[in-house]
């Protein structure tokens, strides 16, 4: 699956996207951040605060108890500030 | 209905964009732009430049998704959303909506659910320069407020 | 603040109007254009063509009234306003509304105030060719409506 | 004084502008559109529906109860439909 970051929670990562296995019992878009929040300095460093970052699967907005299912790709930013 | 979605490092034009979008027809009545430009100041410190960062891919398929349902509430006849990314400094173009119906009323009511909703859902993301340093541009409660009152009464 | 108010027979054109109206400046965030088009329909009949007559003087002045109103109402850094007269055909250009400010929400809604009220309180009248014959345009209750909005909350 | 008229109420009329003596009686915008009607079939015409008519002293928008005074130009139009 892959997994993309945006803007600071990139930076924090220190990597814009990677490709990864992800254990058979994470099941919903929250219990993902969970898990990457426990894979190191820099995603628990990105992850500190899940409230207020969003995801997408597949290009579309989720919530974080949206279930990943198929998904191919999701990815994890701030709230948007464009316009 | 004439859709065009862009998203471009360069900059854009508003004249020849409207005059796009309208063409040769006689039917449309009201044609309402609204153009983004970065400013010089924010929240009461200074900019000096501004750093756009987007989603490839999921940006024009939002924007597309906001579009289409810009349509279905109003009687629109054509939409043009251009969105830039990249560097840019005071002054510069940063988004162009353009919206073209037969009644004032539509074309002002779809440019500001879509600008509403770019400002709040669409995955564009702000680094602003001051003073030498950069920081990531927070969302501002306002705008959430003002992308909520398309749905609080529907 | 910036303002200009135009009535002119000549067509206009909104980029150039647009790029005057910013000119060098760097603290506007937001540009609203209002572009209100001779339509080949009006109200189920087909129209040909449109005279607008207006009263010399008067226009300018109510125009740069209701400029004033906007200008205490909302935080504005420029106004533009030009109204054509004499005989257009449809996709013809009729009326041209700018409005430049730090924040999108002003300029939005002092482009619709001023739109409103040049639609029922400038002193133009439309006269419509429709199929050999002519005839004056009504005033709309839907215009009147929505210029009472302007008020009923203050 | 000045009088203008525009649209339909100058086609009824029959002219776009006239110079007039007022009668000193007449105070008021309404009264006055009265006294205009009285002034042959064409002013009887173009006034029959008072209240549809719109009037400006001096370049700015009045009401029939609007005393005259000083006016030096009194227009009479109807509904405006411009924009």
């Amino acid at each position: 699956m892959k997994l993309l970051y945006f803007a600071w929670v990139r930076e924090r990562v220190g990597k814009a996207d990677e490709d990864i296995a992800l254990p058979a019992e994470i099941r919903t878009v929250g219990e993902l951040m969970d898990w990457l929040a426990g894979r190191g300095e820099e995603y628990a460093y990105a992850f500190e605060n899940r409230k207020v970052i969003r995801a997408a699967i597949d290009r579309a907005h989720v919530k974080p108890e949206t279930p990943i299912a198929n998904a191919r790709e999701i990815a994890f930013f701030p709230p948007m500030t464009g316009g | 209905m004439t859709v065009t979605i862009r998203l471009q490092r360069e900059d854009f034009d508003a004249g020849p964009e409207i005059a796009r979008l309208v063409g040769a027809r006689t039917d449309i009545g009201a044609i309402v732009t609204f153009s983004g430009i970065c400013r010089d100041h924010e929240a009461g410190h200074s900019v000096t430049a501004m750093t756009l960062e987007h989603y490839p891919g999921m940006a024009e398929e939002e924007i597309a998704r906001h579009v289409e349902e810009a349509q279905k509430r109003w009687p629109l006849q054509g939409v043009t959303v251009i969105h830039r990314y990249g560097r840019m400094v005071p002054g510069d173009n940063i988004v162009l909506v353009v919206t073209a119906s037969a009644h004032r009323d539509a074309a002002f009511a779809a440019a500001e659910f879509l600008m509403d909703y770019l400002k709040t859902r669409a995955p564009f993301w702000k680094r602003e320069e001051h003073g030498g340093a950069t920081s990531w541009v927070d969302a501002k409660e306002t705008d959430d407020d003002a992308a909520r009152r398309w749905t609080a009464a529907t």
